[in-house]
């Protein structure tokens, strides 16, 4: 179910990449589908486990417990700093470009 | 060695004589079918030799040597000329293309010479009659291919013995379609109507002549005689399958000397570019087909 | 010396010049010559980072490969920043973080790392790039370059839910083991091709390169075109070495890609009349070609033909940018007759392309000679013939650029060149003729690439 | 330098040296080029005709020599044309703008045709092919026009490639780079494709057509001396590798019995053909006496096409012959030409006159010149054009044949027009008080060149047997020749003998002339003009559109070639242009647009 909802978002964001024009939305779009991207890296490690649990290490370890592959969820972390930081960059440039073309959206701002 | 030298050059005063007389007997023949009396027939000797007693002027000393070098190649071209089967200065080198090409340092001397003068008539003559070859000499040598691809040789005398022994097959007959471009290929090359544009004395003042007087143009005459004599005799010796003796080439020569002279006076004059484009309409397309039935196909009569 | 500080030490140094800024320009340039020295004395062989196994861990491996792709990338970037530094300071940081990015990209054996490299080194490009004034290209090439990192990303993901491992060699031994149908992971591959492609400049994942280099000046033009796009071109060279594997249909349509890249490439430069265009478009069909042979395993020369090109590359990137800088116009038309007066900076142009057109007594000769006849013995006569082809509109369009520049009409431009680009741009042209006529140097670098195809595996 | 190694070092370092010296003193820079070309002649003429050539490699690695008659007689050639060319150099380089440069790429082209002719490797043949490539191409821009030599880089590197190409497939296909064993060993459909690049190779470099379109630019708009090195020696490069092509490996394919040759070798002869009929037809209407030469240059390489085509013993020797023939009178024809342009800035017939009075001696040289280049006797070109007469007649190439005499013809109308527009005529005011004759050491090669089409075509002997011991090695039937004649299938040529009794006519004539009276020498003004008074120069120099009627005939149809390769040049900047547009915009969402398409494709094509 969540690996369906992790495409989906991946294919909006795309959709959205294709039909906006506006800086935000392009911005926004970008977010969507690192969103969906994230979640996929998620389903990745539980795809087989379904009632496997977070692999947090707490005080009493249980042998039985079944734990979940930690890595895609440390890959998540990493991949969330990223995309703040890309969205934050894309965010800086939006502004820059408002103050010299007075618009967001690249349409008007004309080519060349 | 020596006697082969003095053979040549008895054949180039030969040539001189005999297209001097024929030319002025020519005359006369015009003369009466034109109904009129017409000069005497030594009356082109007598125009020589005056021409050459008198005193000329020249532009220069290029304009005497062109004329020197092209009497001089004419002269030397003459010489190689076979006149009957035995009487010929160097049997084995009467190449074909020798003919071809050494008459070209003639006309090339003349031609340098004339344009040395300095009239701009003269250049267009020139100009009138490098384009006129241009026109002529290529159905013409597709034709001569034919002869040479069927002989195997591409010596004069060699040609005229093939058709000889051919039981005098002559290859007027045998390639009729050759024989016709050949002709007008002959036309051209003598300059006669309606090729005669080059000369054209009403429209450019004779051409290439106009500067010339004296004894300059009375050399030219000399040159224009043997080159008469030149392409008269290769005609007859490619086409008409030579002359066993001396007699059969006077007749022969004569006959086509003449036949060219009575159709070039029922013609007019074509413009420069209407001779290219007539030789490359019809006698070419002619010469290749004959050339096509005659060496693809092996058709000859 | 451990490889890992050529990485740490720009980061280290990057994060300190935030501190002091006024300081930065200086750590920059002591760093980046500080990491072309450390190159000789750094042992090869492969570290894990954090202990773990490699089969876990981050694990960067030094090999005479990743060793030529460090020389090269850190000794173009030690120039450009000896000639820019002090006109950029404040970038100082980013392009110390884009080096620790870039030689992390070189040295990874990670995937994800690889993706973490690729982020770093994008986003200082992204910077960079800003320095060029013009946010919309900048916007351009931030999208495109997430996006393509997204695909890599999606892509390795993939890969890891298949077959749990990230390490590139080790993955790359399980799927050619493992692996019957190839066509199961064409989808993957493809992911991680156009991902790097966005980057390497694949036809059509590179309209973001007409923006940046099109526009460029004399830092993100030497910068991009030609650090960033050897630094690239060795990671998609490392990559299709190690991991790729290709279907049928992947591989037709890899090679569809590339031989478009090549030939329109080609066709684009032909058509453009702005140096810089042509330049980057050029760019772009080399890329194709270093890719092409890489792809078709051609590992060696294809090794040597990214350095070259970057070398090469960088004198164009240099010459042309600083011209336009000053001039600032980058028609042909306005430049024409620029080295009338700069005779030394010509002549070493004049190698650095008559070497990239593979003409004989320079080192593009020997590298192009030797991967025409690997092709045609393997026999693959069609891609010789797209290279040659390509070759030729490319040797026209360069001609014509070359004798532009010489011959001038009228009023040849001024344009004032600094002593260090000067002695950069000819001694990097006397190089490539030296190597262009003295083969014992290729030779050797050839046979070590050969021989070092079995990796060390463990750390 | 008996040493072929040695040469070629000797020649790169003094490239090298004539460039520091040339940066200091050009002058001097450029009359190194003589010594060291002369050197370089010198050795290969004495050291490789007597077969003593040392071909041992000591000091570069990759390189290996190789003496065989046919590099020998293309070296000796070619470094005699850039030795007779040097003579020039110094003259003309005050109008260089890269004065030192030019020495150093004069004597690099001439290295590179060192390693051409004597390599047995195809990949350094490649390598030195490349070399004289871009060496000569910088030597094009010093002329008139910068953007003849992008043309010229485009087709010569397309034959370039198309060389490769061959060498690339022989050696994959027999696993070796050596010239003699590669040719040999490559077979089948391989051999009939080495065969065809082989050829667009030679076709690229000889400017034939259809890949002819650069040559005349190029010798119209390069440097004189330039455009004598490319006419005489570089475009001899292309007649080198048709011989390799050709003569040394002969497909096997389709065999017309009725022309007793292969239908591969009949296309290039009819190529050869249109060769000669457009370089001709060109000619003929030029204005500028170098472009004319130019397209002569392209029609006399259609003659070595059509020649080397014919496989016989006459047509090989007549095509080599021609080589020679043709590069002695069109080196000689266009120093000529460059001599006048020294004095008078100027190479348009139009603007020119009455040369004759002020350079007598350039007059001569090129008269002699053009009488080689129309093929008439007694010059080297009738030897060469009778041979090739013969071997096209032979075998009763119709066409061929046809295109042959046109072009042999044509010839007469197109040198003549030069000599009577530019040489002859009046002579034209501006030209009157300021023109001299060229200096003395111009006038050096240009006499020896002359002196040498005589003895080509007077004395044809030992060139001829030196072709005759190449044909050995080509394996093909030698040639019969004797001490004065040459005996061919349908007739024997007297060269000698008709030089004899040209001589002797002339003497005649002269003694005729002599003896008459003495005639007055009258001004060029003083002429007939039909009772009209005429007192400008001008307007009695016939030059302009001198033959405009035959011109007129033919003029809407000869820039279907030109309009060919631009709109070539255009479909690829059309397709840059379209694809430039298309995805190269600053708007992020056509990208992702081809990478779900791309994307897209895969699955399709999995999935079907």
């Amino acid at each position: 179910m969540l690996l369906y909802a992790s495409v989906l978002l991946i294919v909006i964001g795309l959709y959205g990449l294709l039909t906006n024009r506006n800086v935000i939305k392009i911005i926004l779009s970008l977010n969507v589908l690192e969103i969906g991207l994230n979640i996929f890296i998620i389903t990745v490690g539980f795809l087989d486990l379904e009632e496997a649990i977070a692999p947090i290490i707490t005080l009493q370890q249980r042998a039985s417990v079944i734990v979940v592959d930690p890595l895609p969820q440390a890959l998540v972390l990493t991949a969330i700093v990223i995309g703040v930081g890309t969205t934050a960059i894309g965010l800086s440039l939006a502004k820059k470009m408002y103050d010299k073309y007075h618009t967001f959206n690249l349409d008007e701002m004309g080519e060349e | 060695m020596m006697i082969n030298i003095l053979i040549g050059f008895g054949v180039a005063l030969f040539g001189f004589v005999l297209q001097t007389s024929l030319g002025g007997i020519n005359r006369k023949i015009i003369g009466r079918l034109q109904k009129r009396y017409g000069p005497k027939w030594y009356q082109e000797f007598l125009d020589i030799f005056k021409l050459l007693s008198k005193r000329a002027i020249s532009h220069g000393w290029l304009f005497d040597f062109g004329v020197i070098m092209a009497l001089g190649g004419i002269i030397a071209t003459a010489t190689f000329m076979p006149v009957t089967n035995s009487i010929v200065a160097f049997p084995n080198y009467d190449n074909f293309f020798i003919f071809v090409y050494l008459i070209a340092v003639g006309m090339l001397g003349m031609a340098m010479s004339a344009s040395g003068s300095g009239n701009p008539y003269a250049s267009i003559g020139v100009m009138r009659a490098l384009t006129t070859m241009l026109a002529y000499e290529v159905p013409f040598m597709i034709v001569i291919l034919t002869i040479i691809k069927l002989t195997g040789t591409s010596s004069i005398t060699g040609i005229a013995e093939f058709q000889q022994l051919a039981g005098n097959n002559w290859f007027m007959i045998a390639l009729p379609l050759g024989f016709i471009v050949s002709f007008m290929a002959l036309m051209g090359m003598l300059g006669k109507k309606p090729f005669e544009t080059y000369i054209a004395p009403a429209e450019i003042a004779s051409g290439p002549m106009v500067e010339y007087g004296g004894k300059q143009l009375g050399m030219l005459f000399i040159m224009h005689e043997i080159t008469v004599f030149i392409e008269v005799s290769l005609f007859v010796h490619l086409f008409l399958g030579g002359a066993e003796n001396i007699l059969i080439f006077l007749l022969k020569y004569a006959a086509v000397y003449t036949l060219v002279n009575l159709i070039s006076n029922v013609y007019g004059r074509f413009k420069i570019d209407q001779v290219v484009k007539f030789f490359y309409k019809w006698p070419l397309l002619l010469a290749i087909v004959q050339a096509v039935i005659a060496v693809y196909l092996g058709w000859v009569i | 010396m451990s490889i890992v500080l050529l990485i740490a030490v720009p980061l280290f140094f990057a994060f300190l010049g935030i501190i002091l800024k006024k300081a930065a320009p200086y750590f920059l340039l002591l760093v980046s010559f500080f990491n072309v020295l450390a190159l000789g004395f750094i042992s090869q062989g492969a570290i894990v980072i954090g202990g773990y196994s490699s089969f876990y861990g981050i694990q960067l491996v030094l090999n005479s490969y990743s060793l030529i792709g460090l020389y090269v990338v850190n000794t173009l970037f030690f120039v450009i920043v000896a000639i820019n530094c002090f006109k950029h300071k404040k970038l100082s940081p980013i392009l110390l973080i884009s080096l620790a990015g870039l030689n992390g990209l070189l040295l990874t054996n990670d995937l994800f790392n690889l993706f973490v490299f690729m982020e770093i080194a994008g986003i200082s490009a992204y910077l960079i790039t800003t320095t060029t004034k013009d946010p919309k290209s900048t916007f351009n090439y931030l999208v495109l370059g997430t996006i393509g990192s997204s695909f890599y990303l999606l892509g390795l993901i993939i890969l890891y839910a298949m077959f749990g491992v990230l390490n590139i060699r080790i993955l790359g031994n399980i799927i050619e083991g493992v692996v019957t149908n190839k066509a199961a992971v064409a989808l993957p591959f493809l992911f991680i091709f156009i991902g790097l492609g966005v980057e390497t400049k694949l036809l059509p994942f590179n309209s973001w390169v007409k923006g940046i280099l099109g526009k460029s000046n004399a830092l993100t033009g030497p910068l991009v075109g030609a650090v960033y796009a050897s630094a690239f071109a060795f990671v998609f060279g490392n990559l299709l070495r190690y991991l790729f594997v290709f279907s049928e249909s992947l591989l037709l349509i890899v090679s569809i890609l590339l031989v478009a890249t090549i030939l329109i490439g080609e066709a684009m430069a032909y058509a453009s009349t702005k140096v810089r265009e042509i330049l980057l478009f050029s760019s772009i069909a080399q890329a194709g070609v270093a890719v092409l042979v890489f792809a078709l395993g051609y590992y060696t020369w294809g090794t040597i033909l990214i350095a070259l090109n970057g070398f090469s590359k960088l004198i164009l990137y240099l010459v042309v940018n600083i011209a336009v800088d000053q001039v600032k116009s980058d028609e042909l038309s306005a430049l024409k007759g620029l080295f009338v007066n700069n005779k030394l900076i010509g002549a070493g142009f004049s190698v650095a392309t008559l070497s990239i057109l593979g003409l004989p007594i320079f080192a593009g000769f020997i590298v192009k000679m030797n991967i025409l006849v690997a092709m045609a013995n393997t026999p693959k006569f069609f891609f010789v013939g797209v290279i040659l082809l390509a070759s030729l509109i490319e040797g026209i369009y360069f001609i014509k650029l070359l004798i532009n520049f010489w011959f001038e009409q009228d009023q040849a431009p001024r344009v004032k060149y600094s002593y260090v680009v000067i002695y950069v741009t000819l001694v990097i042209a006397l190089l490539i003729t030296v190597f262009g006529v003295y083969l014992e140097p290729l030779n050797s670098i050839h046979s070590t690439l050969n021989l070092v195809k079995g990796v060390v595996m463990h750390g | 330098m008996a040493s072929l190694e040695l040469l070629l070092i000797f020649t790169l370092i003094s490239g090298v040296i004539a460039y520091l010296v040339g940066k200091v003193h050009p002058k001097t820079g450029s009359i190194l080029t003589i010594i060291v070309s002369g050197i370089v002649f010198a050795s290969l003429a004495y050291f490789g005709l007597n077969e003593q050539l040392l071909t041992k490699v000591s000091y570069l690695p990759y390189i290996s020599f190789i003496q065989t008659p046919l590099a020998i007689f293309f070296g000796v050639l070619v470094s005699f044309v850039f030795f007779m060319v040097s003579f020039f150099n110094p003259y003309f380089i005050d109008k260089y703008t890269y004065k030192a440069v030019y020495s150093l790429l004069y004597l690099l082209s001439l290295a590179g045709i060192i390693g051409i002719f004597f390599t047995d490797n195809f990949m350094t043949l490649f390598f030195f092919f490349e070399l004289v490539v871009w060496s000569s191409l910088f030597l094009i821009p010093l002329g008139r026009d910068e953007e003849v030599s992008v043309w010229y880089f485009g087709f010569s590197v397309f034959g370039s490639f198309a060389l490769l190409s061959a060498i690339l497939l022989m050696q994959s296909v027999t696993g070796t780079f050596d010239i003699t064993t590669g040719l040999q060993a490559v077979s089948g459909f391989n051999r009939l494709s080495v065969f065809i690049l082989l050829l667009i190779a030679a076709f690229a470099k000889l400017g034939a057509f259809p890949l002819h379109y650069w040559l005349p630019k190029v010798l119209t708009d390069s440097p004189d001396p330039v455009t004598s090195i490319f006419s005489g020696g570089l475009e001899k490069l292309g007649a080198f590798i048709a011989v390799l092509g050709l003569v040394k490996l002969v497909p096997t394919g389709f065999f017309i019995d009725v022309m007793d040759m292969y239908l591969t070798h009949y296309i290039l002869a009819i190529l050869g053909s249109l060769t000669i009929i457009g370089g001709t037809v060109m000619a003929i209407r030029q204005d500028d006496a170098k472009k004319l030469l130019a397209y002569s240059s392209m029609s006399n390489g259609g003659y070595i096409i059509v020649a080397l085509s014919l496989g016989s013993s006459a047509g090989i020797s007549g095509g080599l012959y021609h080589i020679i023939a043709h590069a002695i009178a069109s080196t000689a024809a266009f120093l000529a030409i460059g001599a006048v342009a020294r004095q008078t800035n100027t190479t348009k017939m139009s603007e020119l006159g009455g040369m004759l009075h002020k350079m007598p001696i350039t007059y001569m040289v090129y008269l002699i010149a053009i009488i080689s280049m129309a093929g008439i006797p007694p010059m080297g070109g009738f030897i060469s054009k009778w041979l090739i007469f013969q071997g096209v007649i032979n075998k009763g190439l119709i066409l061929v044949a046809a295109a042959t005499f046109f072009g042999s013809i044509g010839s007469f109308l197109y040198v003549f027009r030069p000599l009577a527009a530019l040489f002859l005529g009046q002579e034209l005011p501006q030209f009157k008080e300021t023109i001299k004759e060229a200096p003395i050491v111009m006038l050096i090669p240009m006499v020896i060149l002359s002196l040498l089409n005589i003895v080509t075509g007077v004395y044809p002997t030992n060139i001829l047997a030196y072709i005759n011991t190449l044909l050995v090695d080509l394996n093909i039937v030698q040639l019969d020749i004797t001490r004065w004649t040459i005996v061919g299938t349908n007739g024997t040529l007297n060269p000698a003998l008709i030089a004899v009794m040209f001589a002797l006519g002339v003497f005649i004539a002269f003694i005729i002339f002599i003896s008459l009276k003495k005639s007055r020498k009258v001004e060029l003004m003083d002429t007939y003009t039909a009772a009209n008074f005429i007192y400008t120069e001008e307007l009695l120099h016939y030059s302009v559109d001198f033959y405009a009627p035959i011109e007129r005939l033919y003029e809407p149809y000869i820039h279907f070639m030109k309009k060919f390769y631009q709109a070539l040049a255009n479909k690829v900047r059309e397709v840059g242009a379209l694809v430039k547009y298309y995805i190269f915009t600053s708007k992020p969402e056509v990208a992702t647009f081809f990478i779900m398409l791309v994307i897209a494709i895969l699955l399709w094509g999995d999935l079907v």
